[in-house]
């Protein structure tokens, strides 16, 4: 089972972890990214997310099953939030359960990490004194 | 006889070209590289960025890829959630 | 900051989150451990953990400040339930935050990978017919 | 003259030994071998587990370091936390 979410609403690692819990599964590792106050030494206020909804849907669902077949995972689920956020606000949740518990570590780290490289989702982060898009130039 | 393709521009793009949609004007039958020189010859500043990628019906394109009419597509500045 | 519990009382997942989040640290893993419904293809119908506390307690904390140092970890909590428990409830649960995520995922691997080695706790499974000491014959 | 030395018994080591403390009677200045070659002679089902360590004062003890009376004691079967 993969499920994902692409939504302007708050997350909830409960919900999250509900989805993928299961009285066959021992192990469930989640990984939560949450807006930081800082990025390369600049006071970050606050940030937005755009994503290209459609894409970044069918991107996430991509991941999320490629994780899970590679790793015979049991379940994995995949938040993100779009919008307006603040410093500390969740931005992403990952769960994945298994039976192995090694396995749900590494199917975990590989959710975010393909996340952050395919899912078409721009930060733009708002300083005191301006923004810009994150990682756009170099 | 050019054949018109209408781009979503997301993020920088979108700054970029001012616009949350563009429309250029491609050899018939373009590959994906064509729609990429002719966005770099109207708008250079797309040659500042890391990279650019183009996602034609929602999915990552090849440069090789054949555009047909109808299509979506996007350009995909790089990304930055999580 | 490394924090510790041993718990007769159910534990939260937003408390062993929260008292790790961090608006400097963009990321946080956590590892759940759950009680399965079977165990080497035995029907478990609940379980009881016991612990020597206050060895536990040492052992979690030296667990969770070895884990803090040799990753270069914000803060590591690892909260453990003792009692009565049943299938699907939470045995278990550690929380990483940390600026670089793939400390975050080693860091907490190392926990509950120590956890389940050194920490004196111990797991008795009641099966339909009978109950035994997990681990402890071979 | 034998010193004695109570110790703590925990899952299993309690199952064995009947009770939730015993007391062995050790020779004078005592290591943690000692103790456990008493602890086999008195209850040889602790042979037949996978493995059992002593704590002693809270902490693992090597089978070499030495008792001191007033020492807390406690026999650590398999730990199957987590």
């Amino acid at each position: 089972m993969s499920e994902i979410q692409l939504s302007p609403h708050p997350l909830s690692i409960d919900a999250c972890y509900a989805s993928v819990q299961d009285p066959t599964c021992g192990g469930i590792c989640l990984f939560v990214g949450t807006i930081r106050n800082h990025n390369k030494g600049k006071s970050v206020t606050h940030l937005n997310f755009e994503s290209y909804a459609p894409m970044a849907e069918k991107e996430m669902k991509r991941i999320a099953d490629e994780a899970k077949s590679q790793h015979g995972l049991h379940a994995v689920s995949l938040h993100h939030r779009t919008g307006e956020l603040a410093i500390g606000d969740i931005a992403v949740i990952i769960a994945v359960s298994s039976h192995h518990r090694a396995a749900a570590f590494a199917g975990c780290e590989q959710v975010i990490d393909e996340l952050k490289k395919h899912v078409p989702i721009w930060k733009k982060e708002f300083l005191e004194d301006g923004s810009y898009w994150v990682g756009a130039r170099p | 006889m050019k054949q018109s393709h209408s781009i979503l521009c997301f993020g920088i793009a979108r700054d970029i070209t001012g616009s949350a949609t563009i429309t250029l004007h491609l050899r018939p039958r373009p590959k994906v590289l064509d729609l990429r020189t002719e966005l770099l010859a109207q708008y250079p500043a797309f040659g500042e960025l890391v990279s650019f990628a183009i996602a034609r019906n929602e999915a990552y394109a090849d440069d090789e890829e054949t555009l047909e009419p109808g299509d979506t597509l996007a350009i995909i500045p790089p990304v930055s959630g999580g």
